[in-house]
Order: structure tokens, then C-alpha cells, then sequence
């Protein structure tokens, strides 16, 4: 994808340099052009931390809100303007630490939107602090010994949670995360892309290397529609780590109770003054 | 003849007070009385010590009184509570097969085998229906009237029910009528006329509906839920879509990702769930998006008394959110001002683009009150989006404008793209670190406040033109002061009452204006602080007296403040 | 000869501006000098524009000044940016190989091949021992002093990489000392002297840790991080536990329940994580559990500046929580004042059973000063709770006593079971749904103000005995203050200063005492609203003239305070 | 067990007439005394609901916090006296809903107490809207087109997060909750013990009968060690839904990793004003 994107905003990137933050950057304006949607179509919601701030760097509808918040606020935003593509782009921090109980009740509630986070396994913006997906034995300076929490597998809980799509990518492998956001936006439902995204400041463990090393793309001999198959692949972490679609599963999403497609968004809906003298009427 | 008479049932939870208290209620308004009815119950399902207060009066009534002049007492305990605060000639009405009651001067008792006459009925759940016919016969309504509302309000139960209901009304009103015909009730007569009945809950709710609410968001809080139930109950019917959230932080920022895509949102919630939305009350001021946040207070600090009353969370309110940010506050004092005040707050959210609170207890929600009409007309709803087409590109989401106000788009309007930012923000919503910037939008965000002083009603009077003493109320305790006042004046006492519903931006000049050269100034407040007396000094520079406190968990009533206010009165 | 020079070393993030800033600092504080350091950065962590200013006085110093004396330049931007705000005779330090310094009358140029130095002396990462070496030979500083840091400090790093920047060093000194050997620089000589070099964050830490802390849990937060760093540090050593909570909530909650277990317990956050307390910390005031607050204000609301400093958040900390409860709340001005601060913080949480908060800012923790030194004995840990044995029973945790401060245990003392509730409770802590129990609860807790009123210093005054003219600062505008008010006694004005660390409950007396029949009062704060302005008036009832503020994220120094002092002082 | 419980404390309790809370309470107080454990030596955390006012009916120490924040109070009670065995009994509410994030890293850190949960599958005292684990369908006054979000399975996410213990039970089965809660407070690490408790007065779907026409003891030949096993097995509900230890996973507790049992606790250590002295000498 040389060619100049629609999507693209020039303006400084307040990123290290190396850093993967870019490549997801450039994955997800390839992946909104190749769908072929406008910048006025698209909202990008973040909470707070290196990640988040990719709403700043797209031409596109933007919520930076809380840290840990982006969830939540993507839902209030989806039902408004059940028009609007919804994408979340924030970091294992956000999500998973600070907003881990959206994460869980936002998949229950199965709103179209797709999440893409940048999990570095670090909290990046604040220096450097294990985040829940940091692996075990990490030292920090507020883990001195190290961390001895179990990890946070993201993608277990998302195929348990029943996500209508779960995935899993690495920053540097450009094309293929163009390919895994694209997939997650055109499916129905909650997406979840995990993207392995090294922070060359502070994670001095997962590496460009380290994670060249070891992840391996999921072949079409794998069936991603079977929950207790994908649930076993999903916990693969170690020498080995899948990338690719791990779990689909189609169902009703939050918004098929209330809308349908060709419905007035809630935002250009109208009282009836009548019908509140109806309620008024009630009360006599 | 003016008449003013109070009617306490009582009971444990789950016995059905609600219910006999709801028949009754419902056929009083339609015979033209003014009613105040008040709640008051425990924190748990089943069980306890719980009573409603109907207040029945050929005028409007505005708070509730201690005292009563009929009890009807569905177990021993309520007896034992209640008996004390009758003022005779009372009567007593119970179930002669379970209560005992010591008879007493002054005191005349009706013992109603209730269960027994229910069973006879067909069910020992129809005791309720019992309990009414004979209140309808004691009260010497008409029997038909109580037929008629089991007939159309209990539509969801079976014929079999219904039946079942109105046969166990009428035994109730003629053994009552054939044993206690001699029994004299000081409830007077009124001309005939349908009034409607409304609760604090019921009005917001009604009040955000008409203020074009899309959107609502909460986590389950007493007292604040009967709102968030009303809306949803509506919510297909108006095209809004409600949701109960995971806990208050997602309620509040989903109301916010809603508001800030353009739907007018609101959440309800109490003390503990208000804490919780401190932050993202942080976030609609940083990132100027619109949103109603009622908040029905209950006693605290953290859990305290679920169930019960109290005005503690003003200064919150006032403060909430961590930074510096513009906020209207109002608080209104009765069912009738919430419904207009609800209308208000939504389209001020979306004027000035700030957070908007309702402060409201759970005396002002659960409390009911007769009113001729509302009229969805005179608080009319009004959009203050840019209209589309008008929108001046390039569109700057935070432009700074002279009053502030920055124009409002929502998301790809006119094919516009736009970002709303937590950050310290340029113009159009990108992060900056610049020093000048900072400075500009804090300017822009309180130059809102200019046109924002001037909205809504300032603070109202009643009462004596130059009274000497003036007592003031906010918020919930509006009737009772209103009545104290009237008290008062009564007694020849030169006094008057100062009101506010809009507490913030305060009202200094019209407050200074009402206040000064006052003797005595004392404010009624149901929290230990004082809170809005210290908020009233601290704005207008005027002295008041000692304040007239109520802590305890329940509402005031004149009783309690004309105690409070002649003790210091020397 | 008196002397006060300012260092600004200047680039981007990543450059290792903190790492020249550091060897330099030490190294002047062991040779004697008084310092003043303080950190102006972006929240990011690669490139930006960052910059440290260093002042260097033969007496101490309090606060920033913008106008440098010397400019060590990293990047070209910081020669541009910093261009202007240079006081000839000045130098500018640059890589001459990479960075462009225009000529100006009364700028000296120190043009110096840094990478290249650093390459010659095995690697680029040298480069900032090479920088220090410019600075020690420009400042007439002793080479030894710098290698002995060196090879002290650097201690993890590997001989090799010692002896790289060791070299690194000598030869950044000796390109110097040849080239430029003609440079007068005029920061002054000083008896030698060992002082210490402490920061806002440090003095917090360790006061903590001095007062008894057990327990710290925390999410990280700028500024609020480098205290909870350095606990962690610290933990093992001292019998702590130190936990990163997965939010601010459970780092709040998580504090409460080791506090009712009995174990000293604090929490460190800023802004938006003290918001997301607002419920635990009204949960410490309902059950009466000692807890630190430490909230490192930065600009908000929201998100707002991550990096950036402000004192904006003392309404909240004054009001949050939802219901009432007594609260203490100081915010030391200086880092020497913020050590013993937290030393009593800690002592008078568990005193009173109340949350305590020590209100910082990023200007409070990221500035160094030096001292003399620090007093571990001048305020001593001291427990409060009941001795083993001494446990009269039965044991009530909420005891209504005259004090309002109920006797407190830990669990299982003395084989005793008590329970810690949110609820309106009895005094053994048990739900109660009681009118008067409610009342009564309310009372005893706020008894305590009349206790905490009188601890801790109240009001500070320095300068002119009965000057006309008061400036009031609280915070850390201290030092700022401070320097203006011996500024414009230098210039013969009849000003004097307060000085408010402890801000709750107010010193009300003594702040009238010292204020009243004063010609001008002018509060000096960081923020919009003019808070600590607002309450100093509602609580004194005397008036103050218009306050100077400053709410675009920088400190305060003495340049700003008098300019906006003479401009309104006509 | 009839005879006296040295737990049991005489009062009234503001409980429905048949609620299921009761027998909860009874299987505490006596796995507790089978334990031989004293009053003074156990502490009672709770959040905020009907479950949650338990620790007021128990003779025991007792944390009512806040509703959803009983986990992070009973870690820091805990850590701050890692002698006294804790517990934490609270609603399905507040501990997967408000409380879901911490239910979430409490696992993961592994602190050593015990959690019960009353799950009635219904928010009890704020009278009956859905909760968490709410089966699909259910009306309610805040659900009025029934519940729609797929019901949160708190055993297949205790798996997946590799709790040290996770057990199901039902109320009414007193005798089998005990032995339940017993092994749970047994093995180290957290433990989480779900027991299905009808709610008399809101849910008026999952009833004594629903429940006792569902529940089946595991036996025997079930292997709560193994992970997949478990995992599968913690998903079952509906006709069937199996009741006993699902889970076992041996691994260290947080508090394993700062202080042996012997240790002082926390509460009893004192500073050494000389060590302090050492800190700031690091300063010159
Ligand atoms: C309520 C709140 N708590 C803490 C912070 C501070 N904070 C900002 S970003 C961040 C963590 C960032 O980690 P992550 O989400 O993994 O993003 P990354 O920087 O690694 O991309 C934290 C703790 C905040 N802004 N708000
Ligand atoms: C912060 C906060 N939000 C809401 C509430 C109101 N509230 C009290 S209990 C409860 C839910 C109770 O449900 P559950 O935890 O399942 O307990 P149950 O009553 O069913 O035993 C709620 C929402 C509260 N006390 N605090
Ligand atoms: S700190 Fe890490 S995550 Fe943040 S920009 Fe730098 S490399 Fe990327
Ligand atoms: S409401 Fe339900 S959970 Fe609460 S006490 Fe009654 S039956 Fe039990
Ligand atoms: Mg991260
Ligand atoms: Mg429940």
C-alpha cells in the first residue's frame, strides 16, 4: 500500500521511533481504505496511553477519553449512531487493567464494534509498569522481583466470553494485521484483535526478536468456529504463538434488539410532544 | 370547611401497603382532594417496619406531618410504632384476628377480620382489597369508585383476580359500614375534579422524555432507580434505548460516548454511584460534552441508609471532578418543578455543553403529590445542534468563541470528521502541551458561565414582602418550608421563604438582592454541614442565623422546624 | 559575593537530560551550593522538547527562574526555544557538529564535538558524560568530583561502560578547559559543604515510610508515580507490602482493608485516579479507617496535562466522597516540608480514623532542592491504637465517645471480633436503620474536628511584621512566594507572606488573627477558580483582593507574581 | 449439625422467609466450626446486597465495604494479617458485575482467601433487575424485552484464569456446601465457590425447583485437575448443571511470594527509625 491513503493524517507522531505502534497505525488505514470507507464514516474511540492516542494520527472521527474508558464510550457512540463504523484502538493497560470490567461486559452485550490492541505487555506512557498481560518474571520498577501475577490471556477470555470475533496479529507483520482488522470490522458483533506490539523503550523482554521468534500464522486447516478448539488455541503462549483468526462465532449483536440497519439513528430521532401527554395522561 | 387530615398505613415489606396505599391514593385525586403521600421503608424485601403517609387536604399539600388521624396497622409492630403520634379523635383500623390494640380515649378502633373476609374472597392475597373497602367506607367514598379502579388497573391479572379483588373490596367496605357506621371522619368534601398524581421519580422521568432524551444509561441505585425503570418503560415507544450498565463508570461513559456522537443522554444514579462517575464528570467538562446526571440522594457516607433521605452530596456536586470545569446544578423542590426543571436540564446540557445535574433526594422521588395539569409546552424542548448544511468548514470541534460555546456537529456531518479529546486541546482537539493553549481553553470553557448565569429562574420568593426573618430551602425541602412559612403568617409572624432550584451558577446578584437587610436569615437543610449555608455566605457575603438541620434520614415537616427555629429564636 | 545562577540543560525526551542534570547536581550539592531544580517535560517518551532548569545560589533557594545563564542544548529546538530567555552574559554548550548557534552580543558559545567525544570514548551513549565533563570544566568544578560520581553511581553498569563514560567525561573537561578556558561563568564559590539533594516525591516516600506505612497500593499515575517507585524500592527493607492494583478503585480499596485490619496503609495518585476514589474514600470516612491520600495534582480536567503542574484539584479533595465525615488535608510547600508532613499524615490517620490527603503537584515532586538535612526525630511515628490488653469488653469499634475517636483495634485482639461497616451502624457496627442511631453516628464523627482543629501548625508568616500588603500561598507556590516577597522587601514594600500547609480543617482563628486590618490579601495559586481564594474568604469572612493565578501548567516564579501584583496594585 | 455453632449469633436478619441466604449463612458457621477455627480468627468480607449483609449475622470480624470492592478489601486485610483466614461472601451483583474487574486480578494474583458467592442470578436488594449471570430471556422492570447479553459463566472464567480452587453448589444442599466451603478454605490460594441460591421474592425463573431439577454432584471419576476437563465442565448448564470441585490448580499464593506463615504479620512490624536515617543519607 504505497499509494497515498485517504485515511492518512500527516502530523508528528508523539511515538518512539521503532516503535510498533506505528505499523498498526498504518494497518488500520489500509484496512478502512481497502473496505473502502470515507474518514466521516468512521469513529476511532481510545482511552489514555501510547496506543490511544492513534485517534490523534488518523483522518478520521475521534473519542481520546478516560484511560480504561474507551469501551464503554464506544458503546454509548455505536447506539447513537448505529451508522457510524465503530473501531477501538487502546492498550493492554487501558483494556485490560484499568477497563477489564468493560472488556468483559462489552463482549456480553456483543456491539459492533472491533477493538485493536496494542499490547505490548508493558504500560508504555507511564514508563514502564507490568501490565496485566506482562509475562511472569518481569522486572519493573514497581515488580522489583519481578511479576508473579499469572498473565491475562486476553484471547481465552474473549472465546469464553463467546466474542464474535477473536483474533490475534503482530505489528510488524503489516498486511496480515490489514487483513485481521478488516475481517474483525466486516464481522457482526464485538471484535477483538490482539496485536503484539513491541515498545522498544521499556519491554526489553518481548522483542521485535522475541516475538519473530515465535509467532506462526494459523494455516486454513484451522477452524476457527469451533469454541473448544479455539479456546485450546487460544492459550498457546511460550515458544510458540499463534497469530490469525482464532474464534468466530456468529450471533445477534446488541443493536439487532433494538435497530435495524436502514433505522433512524437514535441521533436524528424527534420526541412527540403528543406522546408525552399520553404518559402525562397515565398519571390521572 | 377546610380540612387537613393524614392517613398512615403501616406494615413489614411485602405485606402490600404500597398496594392499598396506591388504590387509595389513585381514587382520592380523582375526586378532586390534594394529596401529599410520603414512603417510608426499610432497606430489605421482606419484613421490618415500613409506612406510607397520605396526607389528604381540600388545598394543596406540600410536605408531610408526623401526626395522623387514622393508622391502619397491618401488624402488631405498626401499632406499637404509630399509636403515640395519633392525634384524636383517631382510628384505628386492624386485622381483629391477629392485632391487638389497647383502646384509649380519643381513639376509636376498627377491627376488621381482613384475612378472614379475603379467604372468604377466594385467596388470602386479596387482603389488600379488603383493607381498602374498609378505608373507602370509613372515608365514605364511593364504593364504585373502588370497583372501577380494580377493574382497569389491575388489567394484567386474571378475570378470576379481578373478581376475586373487587368481592374482597366490598366485604370490606359493608362489614365496615354495617358494624362501624357510627365512626366520624374529619375528611372533609371537595368539589368534584380529576387530579393527577405524580412522584418526584415519575416527573424527571417524564421531564427527560419531553427534553428529547435518546439515550440513558445507569447502574441499579436506590432511590434513584424508579427513574431509570420509568424511562425504560418507555423507552420503545419514544425510539430511546436504555441501558443498565456494568457499573456506574461505563453507565456514565456510555451517556458520554452517546452525547458526544450527538444523542441526548442522561444517567441516574445516588451517592456511591455519583462518586463513581467522578471522573467521567471530569471527562464531559474536559471534553465539553452534553449529559444530565440525576443524582437522588439518600444519607451517607459510603452505603449509609439506602432507603432514607438526606441533602449531603451538594457540595459534590459542586466540586465533582477532578480540574476546573463549568457545571449547572439545580435542585428542585417539588414533583411539579422537576418535570420542568428535567426539560431544562436537558436542552442546557446541550447548549452549553456541560455536565448538568439534577440533585434530588429520596423524599422529593418517592413522595407523590396532586397537580391539575403539566404542560410539556411551557419548557418547550429545543435543539442546539448546528443544523445541517450551516456547518462552517473547517469545522472546529473547540473553536473559541466569545461566549465559549464552541458550535456542536455530530459525528460526519456534512461529511466533517472531528475528534473530542480528554486532553489539554487545540481547537480542533489535538493533544497540545503549549503553554498559551492551556491557558485559552480554560478561559473558553468559563466564558460559558456569563450566559450561563443568566438561564433559568433565580431564586423564588413567598411569603411577607419585607419580612424580617426569611427561611431558606433548596431542593426537597421546599414544601416543608412553604408550609412553615405558611404556619407562620398564620400567627402573625413577619416571614417569607427564599427557594432555589438553580443553585449553580449561583444566583448572586438576585440572592443579595432578597437577602439583605434581613434579621434573621436560616436556612433548612437536611444535612449536618449546612452545606448550602455555607455556599450562600460564601457567595452573596451576607450573614444568615444558625441553620435549621435535620440528619436523621427523614424528610422535615413544620412540626420539626418551627422546634428548631423558636428554640434559637429567644 | 552573592550568586544565583541558572543552569537550563534542554532537548528531547530520550537525550538523557536527566542523566547531565543528575551528575551535575550531586555534585554541586556535595561541594555546598544551595539548588533549586525543577523539571518541565512532555508526556511522552521519545523526542518532544524537555528541558531541567538548575539554579545554583550561595544561599537557599526556593523556586524557578526562566531566565538561564547557561543553555546546554541537546537538539537544535532548544536552542530556539531557550534563545530568548538567556540573561547575558550567558553561554550556550552545543554539539558543534550537529547544532547551529547563532552569535549574539552577551551569548558565549561552547561549541563542543559531544557524539564525537563520545565515540572516540567507545560509544554514543556517552554523550551526556561528555556533556557533564563540558559543564564541570565550565563551572570550575573538580574533574575528580565527577569521576568519582561516576564510578560510584554508575555501579550496575559494567566496568567497561564505567570506564567508557569516565573517559567520556575527561575528555568533554579537557576539550573545554583547552578551548575555552577564557569563558567567565559567574556562579560563585561556596564553603564546602555536604549537602542533600532531595525531591518533592522522595521526602514524600520516606516520609511515609518514617510515619509507620505498611501497606501502599497504587495504579500509576504522573506525577504521583515516583513516590510509589520509591516505596517499592524500599519494601522489602522496611517489612512493606506494595501492590500495583489493576485501577485506582481497587488500589483505594484495597488500602481501606488492610487499614481496618489494622496496618498503616496509603495510596499515591493524581487527578483522575483520586476521582475514581471518590467512593472508597467516603467509605473510609462511613467506617472510620485510617488512610494517606497522596494526590499529585497535574492540569485537568480529564486527561488534561499529564506532565504538567497545577492546584487544581483542592475543591474536590476538600468535598469528595458522597455524605459527610471530617477529613484532614495539607499540602506541604516545600519538599522539606512535605517529608515531615507525611510523617504526621501517617500519625493522624490513625489518630483520628480518618483518610488524611497530602495535596501535591508535579512542581512539589519533581523538583530537587538541597538541605541541610532531615529529622526522622522531629515528628515521631507514634501508634494510636489500643495496646494488647488493653481492650475494655465488650469491644465496640464505633464507640460514641466525648472525642468523637472510638478506642481502635485490629481483629482478633485480645480474641475480640468486631466489624468495620459502610452503613448508618450501631456502635458495634452493626446496620441500623434507627433515627437517632443515624444522628448520634453523624455526631460523634464530626465531634472530632474539635480535636483536629488543633493539630498540626497552622498558617506560616514570613516578612514585614505588620505589612500592608499579605500575598497567601499554599502548595507548592510557596518557594515562589517566598522569593517575591523577599524581592519586594529588597525594594522596601511593606508585604509579608502566609504560607497554608495544613488547609483542613481550616485554621480559622489564627488565619483571622494574621489577616485582618491588612490593606491587600492576595492568594497566590495555580488555578482557574482562585479555590484556596474562595474558601480562605468563606471561612475568615474577610475580603481579598484579586488573586494570581496562573493555570497554563507552569510553576510560578517570581517574575510572573510581580508583574500580575503590579499590574492590579495601581 | 445441630448442636450450638460457636458462629452462629443470634439476631434478626432483614432476609426473605425462604431465601436461600440462609442455608448460606448455616454452611458457613459450620464449615467454619469444623475447622475448629474461633470467632476472633476468621474475618468476613463483604460487599454490598442481600448476600452481603452476612457478615452482620455471623459471630466473626467482619469488612461491609462497598458494593463490588469486597475483593480488594479482603487482599489488603489479608495481606495485612496473613494470619487471619478470610472470607468474602457476597452477590453475584457485586461480584461479577460492579466487582467484575476485580474478580478478575484477585484470581490472578492468587491471594489466599475464600469467595462465596450467592449467586441467585438477580440483583436481590435493589428489588430484581438482571445481573450478570442471568439466563437469556429474563424480565425484568430494567429488561422489559428480557435479558439479551449472554449470561457471564463465573466458572469458565475462574478456569481460565486458573484459580487454585472453583466449586459450585446449591443452597439447599447445606450438607454439600459445607464440605464445599471447607476444602475450599483448605487449599491455598483463591477459591471460588458459586452456590446457586433461589431468590423467593425476584427471581421467579431459577426457583428451588428449577435448581434441585438441574443439580448433579460430580463423582468420583471427574478429575477437577484437569484444565480442559475443567473448562468443559464449568460450561455445562442448562438441563444439567453439575455441582462439586471443578477446578484444582496447585500454584503459589501472592502472599507466598513476601512472608512465611511464621512471619510477623504486617500489622505487628515496626519501623526502624535508624533505617530511615539510612535512606536519607542516600540522598547526600
Ligand atoms: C485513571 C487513570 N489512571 C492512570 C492513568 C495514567 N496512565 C496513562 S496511560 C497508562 C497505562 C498505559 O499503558 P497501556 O494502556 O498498556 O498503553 P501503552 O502506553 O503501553 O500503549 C496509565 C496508567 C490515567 N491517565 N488515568
Ligand atoms: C456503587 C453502588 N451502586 C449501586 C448500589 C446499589 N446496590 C445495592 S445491592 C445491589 C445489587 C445487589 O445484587 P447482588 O450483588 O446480586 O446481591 P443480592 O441482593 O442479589 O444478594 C445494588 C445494585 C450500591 N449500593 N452501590
Ligand atoms: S514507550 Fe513503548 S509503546 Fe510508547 S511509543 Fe515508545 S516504544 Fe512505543
Ligand atoms: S430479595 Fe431475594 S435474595 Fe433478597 S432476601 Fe429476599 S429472597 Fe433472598
Ligand atoms: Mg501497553
Ligand atoms: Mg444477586
Amino acid at each position: 500500500m504505497t499509494k497515498e491513503n485517504h485515511f492518512h493524517y500527516s502530523v508528528e507522531r508523539a511515538w518512539c521511533p521503532g516503535c510498533g505502534d506505528y505499523s498498526i497505525l498504518s494497518s488500520v488505514e489500509n484496512a478502512l481504505a481497502n473496505l473502502k470507507k470515507k474518514p466521516h464514516e468512521v469513529l476511532m474511540v481510545s482511552g489514555i496511553g501510547q496506543a490511544a492516542k492513534l485517534p490523534h494520527y488518523i483522518k478520521a472521527n475521534g473519542f481520546d477519553g478516560l484511560h480504561g474508558r474507551a469501551l464503554p464510550a464506544a458503546f454509548g457512540a455505536k447506539v447513537a449512531n448505529h451508522k457510524l463504523m465503530v473501531l477501538v484502538t487502546s492498550g493492554d493497560g487501558d483494556i485490560y487493567g484499568e477497563g477489564g470490567n468493560h472488556f468483559i461486559h462489552a463482549i456480553r452485550r456483543n456491539i459492533d464494534i472491533t477493538l485493536i490492541v496494542h499490547n505490548n505487555q508493558i504500560y508504555g506512557l507511564t514508563k514502564g509498569q507490568a501490565s496485566p498481560t506482562s509475562d511472569l518474571g518481569m522486572v519493573t520498577k514497581t515488580q522489583p522481583d519481578g511479576v508473579f501475577t499469572i498473565p491475562f490471556n486476553p484471547l481465552e477470555m474473549a472465546v469464553t466470553l463467546d466474542a464474535a470475533f477473536v483474533a490475534r496479529s503482530f505489528s510488524k507483520d503489516m498486511a496480515f494485521t490489514t487483513k485481521l482488522i478488516e475481517e474483525g470490522i466486516r464481522t457482526p458483533g464485538f471484535s477483538l484483535i490482539d496485536v503484539l506490539q513491541p515498545c522498544v523503550s521499556f519491554n526489553h523482554v518481548n522483542t521485535y526478536k522475541w516475538y519473530s521468534d515465535r509467532v506462526y500464522q494459523l494455516d486454513n486447516s484451522y477452524d476457527p468456529t469451533d469454541k473448544s478448539k479455539a479456546y485450546k488455541k487460544s492459550s498457546e503462549w511460550g515458544d510458540k504463538i499463534p497469530i490469525g483468526v482464532i474464534f468466530k462465532n456468529s450471533r445477534k449483536t446488541y443493536l439487532d434488539n433494538f435497530i435495524k440497519h436502514k433505522d433512524l439513528p437514535l441521533i436524528k430521532r424527534k420526541t412527540n410532544i403528543k406522546e408525552v401527554d399520553s404518559l402525562i395522561n397515565e398519571l390521572y | 370547611m377546610p380540612f387537613d387530615f393524614n392517613i398512615t398505613i403501616a406494615g413489614s415489606a411485602g405485606q402490600g401497603l404500597q398496594t392499598i396505599a396506591g388504590i387509595l391514593t389513585k381514587v382520592l385525586a380523582r375526586n378532586g382532594y390534594h394529596l401529599f403521600t410520603s414512603q417510608d421503608y426499610m432497606s430489605r424485601i421482606r419484613g421490618g417496619h415500613n409506612f406510607t403517609n397520605i396526607r389528604v387536604s381540600d388545598k394543596p399539600v406540600y410536605a408531610p406531618t408526623v401526626s395522623s388521624q387514622l393508622l391502619v396497622a397491618l401488624d402488631q409492630e405498626s401499632v406499637e410504632v404509630h399509636y403515640q403520634s395519633l392525634t384524636g379523635p383517631a382510628i384505628i383500623v386492624h386485622d381483629s384476628d391477629t392485632i391487638k390494640v389497647i383502646k384509649a380515649r380519643n381513639i376509636q378502633v376498627v377491627a376488621v377480620p381482613l384475612a378472614k373476609l379475603s379467604n372468604e374472597s377466594g385467596s388470602p392475597v386479596y387482603i389488600n382489597s379488603v383493607a381498602a373497602g374498609v378505608l373507602f367506607s370509613l372515608l365514605r367514598l364511593d364504593l364504585k369508585d373502588l370497583v372501577g379502579f380494580l377493574e382497569t388497573r389491575f388489567e394484567e391479572k386474571s378475570p378470576e383476580q379481578i373478581k376475586g379483588n373487587i368481592n374482597a373490596a366490598t366485604k370490606g367496605f359493608t362489614y365496615t359500614s354495617e358494624n362501624y357506621q357510627n365512626i366520624k371522619t374529619t375528611i372533609g368534601t371537595v368539589r368534584k375534579k380529576n387530579r393527577m398524581l405524580i412522584n418526584g421519580a415519575e416527573s424527571i422521568a417524564i421531564g427527560m422524555i419531553a427534553g428529547g432524551v435518546r439515550f440513558i444509561s445507569a447502574y441499579p441505585m436506590s432511590p434513584s432507580t424508579g427513574i431509570f425503570i420509568y424511562i425504560t418503560g418507555k423507552a420503545k415507544k419514544f425510539g430511546i434505548i436504555s441501558e443498565q450498565a456494568e457499573d456506574e463508570i461505563a453507565a456514565c461513559n456510555m451517556a458520554l460516548g452517546a452525547g458526544a456522537a450527538g444523542a441526548r443522554s442522561a444517567v441516574t444514579t445516588s451517592g456511591g454511584g455519583l462518586s463513581l462517575m467522578c471522573e467521567g464528570i471530569s471527562l464531559a467538562g474536559a471534553a465539553e460534552i452534553p449529559v444530565v446526571i440525576a443524582n437522588m440522594q439518600r444519607p451517607g457516607p459510603a452505603t449509609g441508609s439506602p432507603t432514607r433521605t438526606a441533602q449531603e452530596d451538594l457540595d459534590l456536586v459542586l466540586n465533582i471532578g477532578h480540574g476546573e470545569f463549568p457545571r449547572f446544578v439545580f435542585a428542585p423542590g417539588t414533583a411539579e418543578e422537576a418535570f420542568y426543571t428535567s426539560i431544562h436540564a436537558m436542552n442546557l446540557a446541550e447548549k452549553y455543553q456541560v455536565p448538568v445535574f439534577i440533585l434530588g433526594d429520596q423524599h422529593l422521588v418517592d413522595s407523590s403529590i396532586t397537580l391539575d395539569k403539566l404542560n410539556p409546552n411551557k419548557v418547550k424542548y429545543k435543539s442546539y445542534m448546528v443544523k445541517s448544511g450551516n456547518l462552517k468548514k473547517p469545522y472546529l470541534r473547540y473553536k473559541n468563541t466569545k461566549s465559549g460555546v464552541s458550535p456542536l456537529a455530530y459525528y460526519g456531518q456534512d461529511k466533517v470528521t472531528f475528534i473530542v479529546d480528554s486532553h489539554v486541546h487545540t481547537e480542533d482537539g489535538h493533544i497540545s502541551e503549549d503553554m498559551v493553549v492551556a491557558e485559552k481553553l480554560t478561559e473558553k470553557r468559563f466564558r460559558k458561565i456569563n450566559d450561563m448565569k443568566k438561564e433559568f429562574y433565580g431564586p423564588q420568593y413567598y411569603g411577607l414582602q419585607n419580612a424580617k426573618t426569611v427561611l431558606v430551602s433548596w431542593g426537597s425541602t421546599y414544601g416543608a418550608v412553604r408550609e412553615t412559612i405558611d404556619y407562620l403568617l398564620e400567627k402573625k409572624k413577619s416571614v417569607a421563604m427564599i427557594h432555589y432550584n438553580k443553585i449553580w451558577p449561583f444566583p448572586v446578584e438576585e440572592s443579595i438582592r432578597l437577602l439583605k437587610s434581613r434579621k434573621d436569615i436560616r436556612v433548612v437543610e437536611n444535612n449536618y454541614q449546612a452545606q448550602f449555608n455555607r455556599l450562600l455566605k460564601r457567595e452573596t457575603r451576607i450573614d444568615t442565623g444558625e441553620p435549621i438541620l435535620r440528619y436523621d434520614g427523614r424528610p422535615f415537616d413544620v412540626r420539626f422546624i418551627v422546634k428548631k427555629f423558636e428554640k434559637r429564636q429567644k
